[in-house]
């Protein structure tokens, strides 16, 4: 017997506890309906301290674009406005199927679930790609954080000695030169992001063992799921990796003026298509802090929304969501929805400067 | 099933006092406590992490008053004495004060007092304390490096250097620890919404409830700040992102606006659940019912909200523009109100009481005494002529203890002395317990009165040696410290062996009126078994002394057995 | 202001009170009285609360056979008057605090304005004329503008005396003033933690009776070359200058060499080359100091290439060369 | 518009959990409608409007950010508790927005001023003017 006597006429035995028999139901709440509720308030305030996490964050970004717009003006023109639209339509799209697996869930369409969330899933991956090949192009050009940033206005002075040295074929005026062809510029790039999407494969894999890990008594459907998870991750990945990379390539090779692939060879593309060069001002740094920044604390969200949404996938192969229960799939839902939504506005902040 | 013993007399109807099968024995092996999920024993490891930290925090302070005892140099260098008021600071704030009331006591009463089975989210709140072990192990990392030597601050410039390996490792600490009290924060939200049982309206909640909600909205909202501004620091310091470091045209200001944005607030996560306490405590002890119900709970949500609004007053001289600092001291003065709603709230509640000095009113008490000096001394700092002299002085110092180690304590203090018997199922000697008090009280007075006139005349803080004036006020000082350091070593001396000699306790030694009292000490593994029936937490007459028991039952049970319902128990205190 | 009624009559004059040192700037007077004035409210609640705690202790104490008194549980006139009374109380704290606090942070339009370089652990002022001063001078009565700026990393400076206090922060000016009311030296100090021996970065401030004698004070410093022998001026400038941070006399090398018998001994650098510690070698130490690093030591030295001139260097090498 | 009040879930079967479930065509128009106002933003962001520029791409994006939160978060048909955490979220950290912003604008000068008398062979006046908005034609700043 296990009756506290709370209050002395509490004097009849009840069963309460033996109700608690269903296993989706935690010990301590009385319905699935409670259970729920609870769940949605407690995801909604994780989610109240994520947009004040991020609100610090915003705040720099006002506090350095409001002081210093030239710093924003110039600085923006190096980042892709057509890659940055279209991981913006690449993540509404996983939006769209997030929330479509979680009307499935309500409705206890379990394979409906699994294809939506699947589609996220892949969706994620591709978003992750594209933003490796970023990642990577900024760093080829020099374009990091203040502390390491180094000024595209350095490389064209630089490049004319550079250039002047192939002409006499050093040894090491030719290596350099090599570096700044714009074939070569392309292979590297190429072989940096290869070596930076191997990196997130492994993070991928890493991520895939410890969740695989955390499954009490796993099976082989669970082995199977995870499996699946980690290759749509990986090659969402590569997709959207050698998608941008090509887009990158052809999209800038075609029809290049004389003077454009000279300058391509030292400077981004977009920059040195440009007539009259915006000066660079001081500070320009502080802007790539900034990007690096905020896109990089998203990415780590959007890798956290990854290892989220295939525990829901392993889940819900084994058949664990119900019309009634279903709380995970509409909680990871929210989440995954925020870190959309942060990226509706890091997106016109930081691409779409004017 | 368990095994129900009722300690005090098994042939009635009282329900049951002593429960020998109870949280605490009902599973064994230290995987039962480590992977518990049971909010007590959570609440307990807390409880231990605090205790422990509070005593290294406590020996670094002992050891600092002591090199102040001379200008000269006692027991340190200056570089050892910086990494030693850092990590005092840093340990006090993270590591006890914050986690102190919520997450030790809060964890352990909350479900209880509110009638519930747990907390919503068990496996948070498991998660919560690993993070917090998490966190103290960066710190006891930045310890071992070696060379944290910010204040607990981490000011920029100062904290964005080549050798910053200490500095990363606190850093993280802070960002771990940020994740783990807003866990708990979440946690008691969440539960307070959604697990009342039936009856427990908002206005039948016990006032410490009410304390420890506002508690947990600052922790909602201020900790993810505290979060990314820790989180920037950290890359500062590694990559120079330049935000922060004015060599790369960041700005050392706007660092202060994001510490403090936490921090500020963050000095109300430590007092106001202090003040819940002090809401049960005085109630309890006076045997009345609370005054101005609504005015008490009105206002800790008050100041939760105010203490948003006011960061910027730790500025006045950091280069801040002025119409800043006005804005910002205008709303400072806010807040004092609603802290002073709640003090002549309890003082009224005293009157016509019949008030037992018992340990925990007698921290009561002190915090009172104690709170009144250090709210009373905020408005001189709050005052923009008065703290640009008073800012970064011994003033400050003395001013901050007052509120955040000596209220936020003395609630801490109160609350385990109120709830000891709940928590523990043993008495404590009184006697010992109010000797404590009186020495934590005297010494804690004793070291930092002295301090505010120490900043009136012109000791700065932080400050390794000293103009050779203010010797005799830093020695009384220092004299204090260490009744102090003595006293609360005495203190948890008490309580400890009340483990292995005490009584076992009553279901209600005191005579509340809340839930928590109506099941037995220590509670069962799920507190209730049927949602227990709340009524008004403070009607003090539901209860009255039974000798037999030697604690207070429910008026209708006495009742039943003698018939004499109104008789006042001789309680031996 | 009004306010000084508030001001003890023992704390009229201008000697040390049992709370504050003299007052010695025009601001002082004010701080002190707004001090006062929320010293008094404070006094009178503290006595009120602890007064009632008290009294209800001992009053209602329990004993036996006496049960607490039912009495009521809220009234909202008490509520109103307690919450009310303290809103009024606040607000005239701070209109109080907020034009004292004008009246300090405004800089009037015309004053002797200073320039204040603080770095890690000591205080620079330079004067009009261009002289650089490790303690700060002021002639009495007259309107003093600081503008400030760090090297390193945050300070403040304070002066208990003035009850003015300004942080100085790297990256940026900050700007304080003051008005002194009355000649002799106050201590000037540093109150925002800057690291090692930010206790140690305490100077003085002189502040001379007249503006005459100010500027006859001013004269004499500035031709230091006339009125000091050099090695005597190039121990001042060793002192003031920021040497002393980092070369030591003891021989014990801190973050540079120590200057002990470092006069005419063979140095090593890092590049493999050597040369005698001369004249010359010193000069150009101190002017490009990145250019030879001595075996053991960072390239940390900031270039003096402005600061000294050329009769300064001459000081300091006759200074080092008597450090046998 | 919360379609549940508490006290229903426990008179219930406790294996049964309302709640709003949002059809199909509902989604993939509010997802047809995000496309077109990310569309409709790169392409405002192509005409120079000045700094009404931030306003309008905020404004499409606060309209974006509007139908995610609403729709596919389902708060419009959510307890208003949760309504009222994810408003205060906001609240907060805007005051917090504004007053970093109005600080960090008021000392501004002081910034400026400091700046421009460590440039190399410049020098500024005592008082420091606030910065004025860059100019394209205006002379290349130096560097490092």
């Amino acid at each position: 017997m296990n009756t506290a006597a709370t209050t002395p006429t509490d004097e009849h035995a009840d069963s309460h506890d033996h109700e608690h028999h269903d296993p989706r139901l935690a010990h301590h709440f009385d319905s699935h309906q409670q259970q729920f509720d609870t769940g949605k308030l407690g995801i909604w305030l994780f989610l109240v301290t994520e947009v004040l996490f991020f609100s610090g964050l915003f705040g720099f970004y006002a506090v350095y674009r409001s002081l210093h717009p030239e710093v924003f003006l110039y600085a923006s023109q190096f980042l892709d406005t057509v890659l940055g639209a279209a991981n913006t339509i690449v993540l509404l799209f996983s939006s769209l199927t997030m929330a479509w697996g979680v009307r499935c869930a309500q409705l206890g369409q379990t394979k409906g679930l699994l294809t939506c969330l699947v589609i996220t899933l892949a969706c994620a991956a591709i978003f992750l790609g594209v933003k490796s090949f970023e990642y990577t192009e900024k760093a080829h050009h020099g374009l990091l954080w203040a502390g390491m940033y180094q000024s595209p206005e350095h490389h064209e002075a630089a490049a004319v000695p550079a250039a002047a040295g192939a002409v006499e074929s050093g040894d090491h005026g030719a290596a350099h030169a090599d570096d700044h062809s714009d074939d070569a510029l392309f292979e590297k790039t190429k072989h940096t992001l290869s070596y930076m999407t191997t990196v997130l494969w492994a993070v991928i894999l890493l991520s895939g063992i410890g969740l695989a890990a955390l499954f009490k008594n796993p099976n082989q459907k669970t082995m199977a799921a995870v499996l699946g998870c980690v290759l749509i991750s990986a090659i969402g990945l590569q997709l959207g990796a050698y998608a941008s990379i090509g887009y990158h390539h052809f999209g800038h090779a075609a029809e290049p003026t004389a003077q454009e692939i000279e300058m391509a060879e030292t400077v981004p593309a977009e920059y040195a298509k440009q007539k009259e060069k915006i000066p660079e001002p001081k500070l320009a740094g502080t802007f790539f802090s900034v990007y690096f920044c905020m896109t990089g604390l998203h990415a780590i969200h959007i890798i956290g929304g990854m290892i989220a949404i295939s525990w829901l996938i392993v889940r819900t192969v084994h058949g664990a969501f119900t019309t009634y229960y279903f709380g995970a799939v509409d909680f990871i839902g929210l989440y995954w929805h925020l870190v959309d939504l942060i990226w509706i506005y890091l997106f016109p902040l930081l691409y779409l400067i004017n | 099933m368990a095994t129900v013993v009722d300690s005090s007399d098994p042939k009635s109807n009282y329900p049951i006092q002593y429960r020998e099968l109870n949280y605490l024995n009902c599973s064994k092996g230290w995987k039962s406590w480590f992977f518990t999920l049971d909010h007590k024993r959570i609440g307990i490891m807390y409880l231990m992490g605090v205790t422990v930290s509070f005593f290294l925090g406590g020996l670094f302070a002992m050891l600092l008053r002591t090199e102040l005892l001379s200008p000269a140099k006692i027991l340190m260098g200056p570089d050892t004495y910086n990494q030693m008021f850092t990590l005092h600071g840093a340990i006090m704030t993270f590591l006890v004060i914050i986690p102190g009331v919520p997450a030790a006591i809060g964890n352990i009463i909350l479900p209880v007092m509110l009638g519930a089975k747990d907390v919503a989210f068990p496996r948070m709140n498991l998660g919560s304390f690993y993070l917090w072990m998490f966190g103290a192990t960066f710190f006891l990392a930045a310890l071992v490096i070696g060379g944290l030597d910010t204040g607990w601050t981490f000011y920029t410039p100062y904290s964005v250097r080549e050798n910053n390996a200490s500095i990363i490792a606190a850093l993280l600490g802070v960002f771990v620890l940020g994740f783990s009290s807003i866990f708990t924060g979440l946690n008691f939200i969440v539960t307070i919404h959604t697990m009342r049982p039936p009856g427990m309206t908002w206005f039948k909640m016990p006032l410490f409830l009410w304390a420890l909600y506002a508690t947990a909205l600052i922790q909602i909202l201020a900790t993810p700040v505290l979060g990314i501004t820790g989180l920037l620091l950290i890359v500062e310091n590694v990559f120079r992102i330049g935000i922060f470091d004015p060599s790369l045209g960041g700005d050392p200001v706007l660092f202060q606006h994001f510490f403090w944005f936490y921090s500020h607030p963050a000095v109300y996560v430590m007092i106001l659940p202090a003040m819940g306490v002090i809401s049960e405590v005085i109630a309890v002890h006076s045997r009345k019912h609370i005054f101005g119900y609504r005015f008490i709970a009105y206002s800790s949500i008050a100041i939760a909200i105010f203490g948003f609004l006011v960061w910027g007053h730790h500025m006045f001289v950091s280069g801040q523009s002025k119409v800043v600092a006005v804005i910002f001291s205008a709303i400072t003065f806010s807040v004092s109100i609603p802290s002073a709603i709640k003090v002549f709230n309890w003082l009224t509640t005293m009157y016509k009481g019949s008030i037992r000095f018992t340990t925990a009113m007698c921290y009561g008490l002190s915090f009172l005494f104690i709170f009144a000096i250090g709210g009373l001394t905020g408005l001189f700092l709050a005052t923009l002529a008065t703290d640009v002299h008073l800012h970064d002085t011994y003033f400050v110092v003395a001013h901050f203890h007052y509120v955040m180690m000596g209220s936020s304590l003395m609630g801490l203090f109160a609350a385990v002395h109120h709830w000891w018997p709940k928590i523990s199922g043993k008495m404590f000697s009184e006697f010992w317990g109010r000797i404590a008090c009186l020495g934590v009280f005297l010494g804690f007075n004793l070291t930092f009165f002295p301090q505010f006139m120490l900043g009136t005349r012109g000791m700065p803080r932080r400050y390794y040696t000293y103009l050779p004036e203010f010797q005799e006020l830093h020695v009384l000082s220092s004299m204090g410290a260490y009744l102090l350091g003595i006293s609360s070593a005495l203190m948890v001396a008490t309580l400890v062996y009340s483990i292995y000699r005490g009584k076992k306790a009553p279901a209600n030694p005191w005579g509340g009126a809340s839930l928590e009292w109506q099941c037995s000490s220590p509670p069962p593994h799920n507190n209730f078994d049927h949602p227990p029936l709340a009524g008004d937490p403070y009607v003090m007459e539901s209860v009255v002394y039974n000798e037999e028991i030697g604690g207070f039952v429910p008026a209708e049970c006495q009742g039943d057995n003698n018939g004499s319902g109104t008789a006042a128990g001789e309680k031996e205190v | 202001m009004q306010m000084k009624l508030f001001i003890p009559n023992l704390l009229a004059n201008d000697e040390a009170g049992f709370w504050f040192p003299p007052q010695g700037s025009t601001v002082a007077e004010s701080v002190d009285s707004v001090y006062f004035f929320i010293l008094y409210v404070c006094t009178f609640f503290f006595v009120l609360i602890v007064g009632l705690m008290v009294l209800f202790m001992i009053k209602y104490r329990h004993r036996p056979g006496v049960e607490a008194q039912k009495t009521a549980t809220h009234n909202l006139t008490l509520e109103l008057s307690w919450s009310v009374i303290p809103t009024l109380l606040t607000i005239v704290m701070f209109w109080v605090g907020f034009t004292s606090y004008l009246d300090m942070r405004t800089p009037p339009s015309s004053a002797y304005e200073i320039d204040v370089v603080a770095k890690k652990w000591v205080w620079a002022f330079k004067y009009p004329n261009g002289w650089i001063e490790s303690e700060l001078h002021v002639p009495k009565g007259e309107n003093v503008t600081l503008t400030m700026a760090s090297d390193d990393v945050l300070h403040s400076l304070w002066v208990p005396a003035f009850r003015t206090k300004m942080d100085v922060v790297p990256g940026r000016y900050t700007q304080l003033w003051f008005n002194a009311t009355k000649a002799g030296e106050y201590h000037l100090m540093c109150a925002e933690y800057c690291g090692q021996k930010h206790s140690q970065m305490i100077t003085k401030v002189v502040v001379h009776e007249t503006r005459g004698d100010f500027d006859k004070w001013l004269k004499i410093a500035s031709d230091i070359h006339k009125n000091k022998t050099p090695v005597e001026a190039g121990e001042y400038f060793y002192k003031t200058r920021g040497c002393i941070q980092c070369h030591t006399l003891d021989g014990i090398p801190k973050n540079g060499p120590s200057f002990k018998g470092l006069f005419g001994k063979e140095r090593k650098f890092t590049d493999g080359s050597s040369v005698v510690a001369d004249a010359n070698y010193i000069r150009t130490s101190i002017l490009e100091p990145q250019a030879k690093i001595v075996n053991g030591f960072r390239p940390i030295m900031p270039t003096f290439k402005g600061q000294l001139t050329d009769e300064d260097i001459t000081a300091i090498i006759a200074f080092i060369k008597s450090q046998k | 518009m919360s379609d549940h009040a508490e006290s229903d879930s426990h008179a219930e079967n406790p294996q049964s959990c309302h709640v709003h479930i949002v059809p199909v065509k509902v989604l993939v128009g509010v997802f047809l409608a995000l496309v077109a106002l990310t569309v409709l933003t790169v392409e405002a962001a192509k005409f120079d409007v000045g700094s009404a520029d931030v306003i309008v791409s905020m404004a499409i994006a606060t309209v974006k950010a509007s139908l995610v939160v609403f729709i596919f978060m389902h708060l419009w048909y959510d307890k208003p508790v949760n309504k009222i955490a994810f408003f205060f979220s906001i609240v907060f950290a805007a005051f917090f927005l504004c007053m970093i912003l109005l600080d960090s604008h008021a000392y501004d000068d002081y910034v400026q001023g400091y700046q421009q008398d460590k440039a190399p062979a410049v020098t500024a006046p005592a008082a420091p003017a606030p910065v004025p908005a860059p100019t394209p034609e205006a002379p290349e700043p130096a560097k490092k």
